[in-house]
């Protein structure tokens, strides 16, 4: 069930498009992502990139345009199905349970993969026992890989921006995602902290063997660590490539980056 | 637990045990009441304190529960033990199928929705084509049950010692279901719904489960209560009642197992001591005392309490 | 140049845990302030900590020559400080219009707020065409933008900027420093700036502190600071 | 010899009392206030064979697990000899069972609920006032008697006590009661108005409305009518009569001329006979906060009376066992009774109050009609 | 037909008292985004009061509707919502139980601000209930034009939505608050008067009252005062021909309130309310 179908990209997006009342969020919007990839996402402010993970987290419907992941159409799966698909997510605006320990935010990460039921609960069976013997694991396991051993115990409400980030980004890997969504992980990063992310994303790719979609307006990192690249403007797609290639587009840099993009970098 | 909380709550056990024997039938029996309320509000509890589902009508199940036993009792002639998980499984049921709409709605909507459901318990059950087992406006009276196997127990005695070991086995339970990934999965959706689906909860089968766990619990509290009052009417389900479980909650602490009790003693005990104090306006006097306990304790009884322990 | 802004000996708590120890800043009117420091220094506490917004603190604060400790966040704001905080204080269910309007919430001049409306939305084009829009189903980067834009519409005599550049695409954290630039210029406003995109920070500034653990440990220009060994690598790379 | 029970000494009686002093009925309140105000005066005066009587009321908020708690507090703590004249049907209904277990006198339950008399069952309880259900008979003797083809309507409060009435109007038109009713319309004491309900009655096209509610609704009822110029001949229940607490608030104007049994005379009527002046003495002196005009504390008075009575008759024999052999042996006037009413009671017939008078409002207070009516 | 239309009209003249105490509902959330459940018996004490001393009411009912706000309320604004939910229920109990102790539990009569024999008095509707729906409709276009144009009824709904952003904008928040809480004790007292000639004056008035009226107000959109007053009286018909020609007067609360509920499933923010989306 890991392994990738062969030939196929792990994930099709395909002439997806998202309305709100008038406005066009995303305008029949197709790309894909080949398997172990790290893809980067990027555009203009509202063009639509956050939108498109909503998408794929089937938080907004797709319109006439279908998701394939793995082979298999996902978009008309309910919402709390993707994490067991193997989608997981963090949030642009943090979306962590905030009167929860860090540590309790990895274990419900883990809910995709193991959900857990009532009765077993209740009465405390083995099979109950096992499942919260593997999630504990699996939380310290990530705990150390993301050096949040220290706060494992406070509550998250509490922490720093950054680490609340990285809490979100270790709660979506304790689903053993295949494709991971990261929407803007840089933000509020200084130089230092940015080279320590790069680092991990490629970790978490190489390590864990997660594909990774990578939403983020900072063009050092995107360009750094990227496979290849989709560039949204206005809901509609306006290049796709690798990085070396993307960044000449006289599009991208007319609508994205302007002229001289190095000092954004 | 630590070795502190372990020594604290055997302790406790053996007094609460030893209680029936010192105190006389009238303190026993408002014992068996506390005890009662106490396992209506770790349900409640579990809703709106763990889950974050306001309901305003929990009284309807504490009431679907009374009358359960009291029908399977007096009209069946079920012993009254027996009565208790029927009385469970019947609001299990009963929670689950109101649980369902009730997703939907959410805050106010829900509390309008359960405020509803509280008001319209009363009718319900004086309904014409249920009085043949509801008994009507005139309600069942039932009798109480004498201890087993000759123990040289009074009936207040036994029944309390009965309710007892019900709300302990029924605070273990709770307590399992909240430290498991179940539990944590209902307070992930109160904390963050739309994060929760996307960690692969799926919120309509867990909200539905609480409703229903929440119903369950709340109506075996109304089944001990029928026992031990030897009474069921349309008129001991008001709204106030409804109300009163939600005080209890706020009061002994939102979110907390052990405030349930505490929760319990406020509701049982402060109104009488506010009538001590005045019989004009004594429901005045209530009302200071419950604003003064939320003023000093707005996290609940149970949350001071851990605080100063830690 | 009078001092706009002094602070000497601020100390900041959120409940029990201390966040802030004794902190000294000054700032002289029309100048640009870069405040720089790691995750978790306490650079958003301290931008709080001037308005007393959501934290305790001790110490003195002068605004403009008036004691601003101790008074309500809505009296500080009124000697003339806009703050835009971290996390961008977005009032999710009125409209972006309607957000903008709260910016300029008592002033009573309504020519110059119609202007600062042009203004802000000739700034911001993407904010005049989402006016009516809900401002919580903004994109990140909207409301970021509309976070400045209410900022502005109060005319502040001093601007605090929790991380301007939050989620904004390129071209447009180029357009806001240049925004931020011209008022600064050409209007006087001074500016107390938090940005992780320090490289950027520092072409604007005048002035620069550096934060660590609650604790000012560097002040100096743009020039000296650059010269820091240890900025350069955690900062500014390479 | 003397001899006591728990709650009688030499010196005290204590007597144990519950009241919905809060709640949905608190209206009634009073009831047990104005008792204990005239106990107050009982005590004032030396008290009853020397003894001075210890009254304890407590609330139950109409709530029957409260009421129950209170009485075993009462019984078991506070060791009172008897409940005397507690209120309300299910709050009692509650606590019936206890008592008769326990053998502690339930007396003058204050509601007319049936099961206050069977003496067989609960030889331990015993009501004062006439049943809803008799109350419901003696109208519909009136009805068969003076207009065998009327058109009724009936409004009834969807509880036990508008239940009983209309139980026992319909068993008093035995079968005439279907041609008689032409339509009946409930409503629950939680509803803002019965205005709706109104409307409906009128258009079954009723001549004659039965109008078992309650006061407030009463009050709306009788205005209601008036607004929308229906008039049949109107039966207002007991409960209601007030004429201070009811009929003035609606408009007297408008509640002319409609008819009710009483077996108490209203306060505000009955103000120019010596009885009347006692009352209004009485309140005046032990109970200045209440209303002097108000029935229920008519009520509250002349059960406390009935009580004396019967402490008086059982001397220095204050066990709980004598209490009752009194109780059933109960022959007596009261002050406030309606003038040629008894209370009377005998081993086959714990009913005290039975009888009921006829009277019709004329716009200031209520003149007879007709003969004692009741069984 | 004639008693289907009378019956019409009742729903609309009880529906137009539910109005009169939801736009005291809407009032409160907008201003404070919570719903007070004693915003009845608020209304019912301030009736007494006007009972007592007519004239000076509103006025009496803003003061004591702001001095609530800052004696009890406001020490709670750092408490759960649960908890504020609890101070509501104890104000309730408070003002329910001192109103049967200083003014007694009888009903009394409060006379009509409207003449009885008015020329818009009807024989189906009298002329208080004309007068009460009109007062009612003044209210409600009072209330959206204050929300929706003014710059104080901005700020107070910034204020509610989000305390910490409104002080950075300059706005006093405690003020807001209190303002809030007088308008809403304010507009109450104008219910409350108009609700006791229906219904008489007694401490249990409100109690029916204010489950429709909150019924009424999600209905409608508890953010929309159109919408309120349109929920008041969808509830006041709904209840009256349920009760007359469907089910009956005993179930007819039970199944106007399992209407409602299923409306509300269906327009989870009520038929004129907004719908605020949270975005992630
Ligand atoms: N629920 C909604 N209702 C109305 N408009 C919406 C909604 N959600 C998004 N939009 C609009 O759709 C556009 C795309 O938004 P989206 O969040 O996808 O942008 P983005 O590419 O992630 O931008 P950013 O980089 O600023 O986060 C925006 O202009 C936004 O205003
Ligand atoms: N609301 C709060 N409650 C408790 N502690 C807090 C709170 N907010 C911040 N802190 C703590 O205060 C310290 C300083 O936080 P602050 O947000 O000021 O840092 P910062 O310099 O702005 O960092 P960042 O670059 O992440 O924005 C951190 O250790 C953080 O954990
Ligand atoms: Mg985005
Ligand atoms: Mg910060």
């Amino acid at each position: 069930m890991n392994t990738p179908s062969t030939g196929a990209p792990l994930l099709r997006v395909q002439a997806v498009t998202v309305r709100f009342g008038g406005i066009v969020a995303l305008d029949a919007v197709s790309f894909s992502v080949e398997a172990g990839q790290i893809c980067g996402l990027i555009g203009p402010n509202g063009a639509g990139k956050s939108t498109v993970f909503n998408c794929l987290s089937r938080i907004y419907d797709c319109g006439a345009g279908s998701i394939e992941f793995d082979g298999r159409r996902i978009s008309t799966l309910p919402r709390h199905r993707m994490a067991g698909e193997g989608i997981g997510r963090t949030f642009q605006n943090l979306a962590l349970f905030g009167s929860m320990s860090v540590r309790e935010n990895l274990l419900v990460g883990c809910h995709g993969r193991q959900p857990a039921g009532f009765v077993g609960a209740l009465l405390r069976l083995p099979g109950e026992r096992r499942t919260e013997r593997e999630a504990q694991a699996r939380a310290d396991e990530l705990l150390r890989f993301l050096a949040l051993e220290d706060c494992a115990e406070r509550i998250v409400a509490d922490l720093p921006f950054g680490t609340q980030k990285r809490v979100e980004l270790g709660r979506a890997l304790c689903g053993r995602p295949r494709l991971l969504l990261l929407d803007e992980p840089a933000c509020g990063l200084n130089h230092e902290e940015l080279e320590g992310l790069a680092a991990l994303i490629r970790e978490i790719r190489d390590r864990l063997g997660v594909t990774v979609l990578l939403v983020e307006h900072h063009m050092g990192l995107v360009m750094a660590i990227s496979d290849q690249v989709v560039v949204l403007n206005f809901g509609r797609k306006i290049a796709e490539g690798p990085p070396a290639a993307v960044r000449q587009h006289p599009e991208v840099i007319q609508a994205y980056l302007g002229g001289a993009h190095a000092d954004a970098a | 637990m630590r070795l502190v909380e372990r020594t604290a709550f055997a302790l406790l056990l053996l007094l609460a045990l030893a209680f029936p024997f010192l105190a006389e039938g009238y303190a026993v029996f408002q014992a068996t009441m506390v005890l009662s309320y106490a396992v209506a509000l770790l349900g409640l509890n579990i809703l709106t304190g763990y889950n974050g589902q306001i309901s305003l009508g929990h009284g309807a199940f504490y009431a679907l529960g009374a009358y359960t036993a009291a029908i399977l009792m007096d009209r069946f002639g079920l012993p009254y033990w027996a009565t208790i998980p029927a009385a469970g499984a019947v609001c299990l049921v009963a929670g689950v199928l109101f649980g369902l709409p009730a997703l939907k709605l959410e805050g106010l909507y829900l509390a309008l929705a359960t405020f509803a459901l509280g008001v319209a318990m009363p009718q319900l059950l004086k309904y014409k084509h249920l009085e043949p087992w509801t008994g009507g406006v005139q309600g069942l009276v039932l009798a109480k049950p004498d201890a087993p196997f000759g123990l040289p127990l009074t009936q207040d005695q036994w029944l309390y010692l009965f309710a007892l070991a019900v709300v302990v086995i029924l605070f273990a339970l709770a307590r399992n279901l909240l430290h498991s990934g179940a539990g944590r999965a209902i307070v992930a959706i109160r904390d963050h719904p739309l994060a929760a689906q996307a960690m692969g909860i799926d919120n309509r089968r867990y909200k539905a489960g609480a409703f229903g766990i929440s119903a369950m619990y709340t109506g075996i509290g109304g089944a001990l209560s029928a026992i031990a009052v030897q009474f069921v009417a349309p008129d001991s389900f008001t709204m106030f009642l409804s109300i009163s479980l939600l005080v209890g909650v706020v009061v002994g602490g939102v979110g907390t197992l052990s405030g349930a009790l505490y929760g319990a003693l406020f509701i049982v005990f402060v109104p009488t001591a506010a009538e001590k104090i005045t019989q004009s306006a004594p429901w005045a006097i209530y009302g200071v005392v419950l604003i003064l306990f939320v003023f000093v304790m707005p996290g609940g009884v149970a949350r001071l309490l851990l605080r100063r322990q830690r | 140049m009078p001092m706009l802004l002094e602070v000497e000996g601020l100390h900041a708590a959120y409940g029990a845990s201390r966040v802030l120890h004794g902190i000294g800043l000054s700032m002289r009117a029309g100048s640009v302030t870069a405040l720089l420091g790691a995750n978790g220094a306490g650079k958003t506490t301290t931008l709080r900590a001037l308005c007393q917004m959501a934290v305790r603190t001790t110490g003195t604060i002068r605004i403009g020559g008036e004691r601003a400790d101790g008074r309500p966040t809505e009296r500080i704001v009124r000697l003339g400080v806009a703050h835009v905080p971290d996390g961008r204080g977005t009032f999710l269910a009125l409209s972006t219009e309607e957000n903008l309007r709260l910016g300029a919430y008592g002033r009573r001049d309504r020519a110059g707020v119609a202007e600062d409306f042009e203004r802000v939305y000739g700034y911001f084009p993407r904010l005049r065409e989402r006016s009516g829009q809900q401002a919580g189903t903004l994109s990140g980067g909207e409301q970021q933008m509309l976070a400045i834009g209410r900022a502005l519409m109060s005319r502040p005599r001093l601007l605090l900027l929790d991380e301007p550049s939050f989620g904004l695409a390129p071209l447009v954290v180029r357009d806001i420093f240049e925004i931020m630039r011209r008022i600064n210029a050409e209007q006087g406003v001074s500016i107390l700036l938090v940005e992780q995109n320090a490289a950027l920070a520092l072409d604007i500034a005048d002035s620069v502190y550096l934060m660590e653990s609650g604790r000012i440990v560097l002040n100096g220009t743009p020039q000296e600071v650059r010269g820091n060994d240890a900025v350069r690598r955690v900062y500014l790379g390479g | 010899q003397k001899r006591y029970d728990p709650g009688a000494t030499d010196t005290t009686i204590k007597i144990g009392n519950t009241m919905p002093y809060s709640g949905p009925a608190s209206v009634y309140g009073t009831v047990g206030k104005s008792a204990a105000a005239y106990f107050r005066k009982v005590n004032a005066e030396g008290g009853i064979g020397g003894r001075k009587i210890e009254f304890i009321s407590l609330d139950d908020a109409y709530s029957p697990p409260v009421a129950v708690e209170q009485t075993r507090k009462l019984v078991e703590q506070q060791k009172v000899l008897l409940i005397f004249g507690p209120l309300g049907t299910p709050t009692n209904a509650a606590t019936q069972k206890y008592l008769n277990i326990r053998k502690v006198p339930q007396l003058f339950v204050s509601s007319g609920a049936e099961r206050w008399g069977d003496h067989r069952q609960f030889p331990w309880s015993i009501g004062f006032n006439p049943t809803y259900v008799t109350e419901g008979r003696i109208y519909a003797a009136h009805i068969l008697a003076s207009r065998p083809d009327a058109k009724v309507a009936v409004l009834y409060q969807n509880d036990e006590f508008g239940k009983d009435i209309v139980r026992g109007f319909l068993d008093g038109l035995g079968d005439k009661a279907r041609s008689v009713v032409v339509a009946q319309a409930s409503y629950e004491v939680s509803d803002p108005t019965v205005d709706s309900q109104i409307i409906s009655l009128r258009s079954s096209g009723a001549d004659t409305l039965m109008n078992f509610s309650q006061t407030k609704f009463a009050a709306q009822t009788i205005r209601k009518m008036a607004a929308i110029g229906w008039k049949p001949a109107h039966y207002l229940t007991n409960v209601s009569n007030s004429v201070a607490a009811v009929l003035k608030p609606a408009g007297a104007e408008h509640a002319k001329g409609l008819l009710t049994a009483t077996y108490l005379r209203d306060p505000s009527d009955g103000r120019d006979t010596p009885e009347g002046r006692d009352f209004a003495a009485f309140m005046k002196q032990y109970y200045p906060e209440g209303d002097p005009n108000d029935t229920l504390n008519v009520t509250g008075y002349s059960m406390a009376q009935a009580l004396v009575q019967l402490l008086t008759q059982a001397g220095d024999d204050l066990t709980r066992a004598n209490l009752m052999k009194q109780a059933a042996s109960l022959d007596m006037t009261l002050p406030m009774l309606y003038p040629g009413i008894r209370l009377k009671t005998g081993p086959d017939n714990f009913y005290p109050i039975r009888q009921m008078q006829l009277v019709r409002f004329d716009g200031t207070g209520y003149e007879k009609f007709g003969d004692l009516l009741g069984p | 037909m004639q008693a289907f239309l009378h019956q019409l009209l009742a729903g609309l003249a009880t529906g137009g008292i539910y109005a009169s105490v939801a736009l005291a509902l809407v009032m409160i959330y907008q201003s404070t985004h919570l719903v007070n459940f004693a915003q009845g018996e608020m209304a019912m004490f301030s009736t007494y009061l006007g009972w007592a001393m007519f004239g000076l009411t509103v006025g009496l009912s803003f003061v004591m509707g702001a001095l609530v706000e800052r004696i009890v309320i406001r020490p709670m604004r750092h408490a759960p919502v649960l908890s504020v939910v609890v101070v509501f229920i104890a104000l309730l109990m408070i003002f329910h139980s001192l109103a049967g102790w200083l003014f007694g539990y009888t009903i009394k009569q409060f006379p009509s601000p409207f003449p009885e024999r008015a020329w818009y008095g009807t024989a189906l509707m009298s002329a208080h209930e004309v007068g009460a729906i009109a007062i009612t409709l003044a209210v409600m276009a009072l209330i959206f034009g204050f929300f929706r144009f003014t710059a104080l009824g901005l700020a107070m709904r910034a204020a509610a939505q989000n305390p910490v952003s409104s002080r950075l904008v300059g706005i006093d928040v405690g003020w807001m608050l209190m303002l809030g809480w007088g308008l809403a004790g304010a507009v109450g007292a104008v219910a409350g008067m108009l609700v006791a000639p229906v219904v008489f004056l007694d401490p249990g008035m409100m109690g029916g009252v204010l489950l429709y009226a909150f019924a009424g107000a999600l209905v409608g959109g508890i953010d929309s005062p159109a919408g309120a007053v349109l929920g008041g009286f969808i509830v006041g018909v709904l209840e009256n021909l349920i009760g007359s020609y469907v089910v009956g007067t005993e179930l007819k609360l039970t199944v106007a309130l399992v209407l409602i509920v299923g409306v509300l499933i269906v327009r989870p923010s009520g038929l004129f309310g907004r719908t605020i989306v949270v975005k992630v």
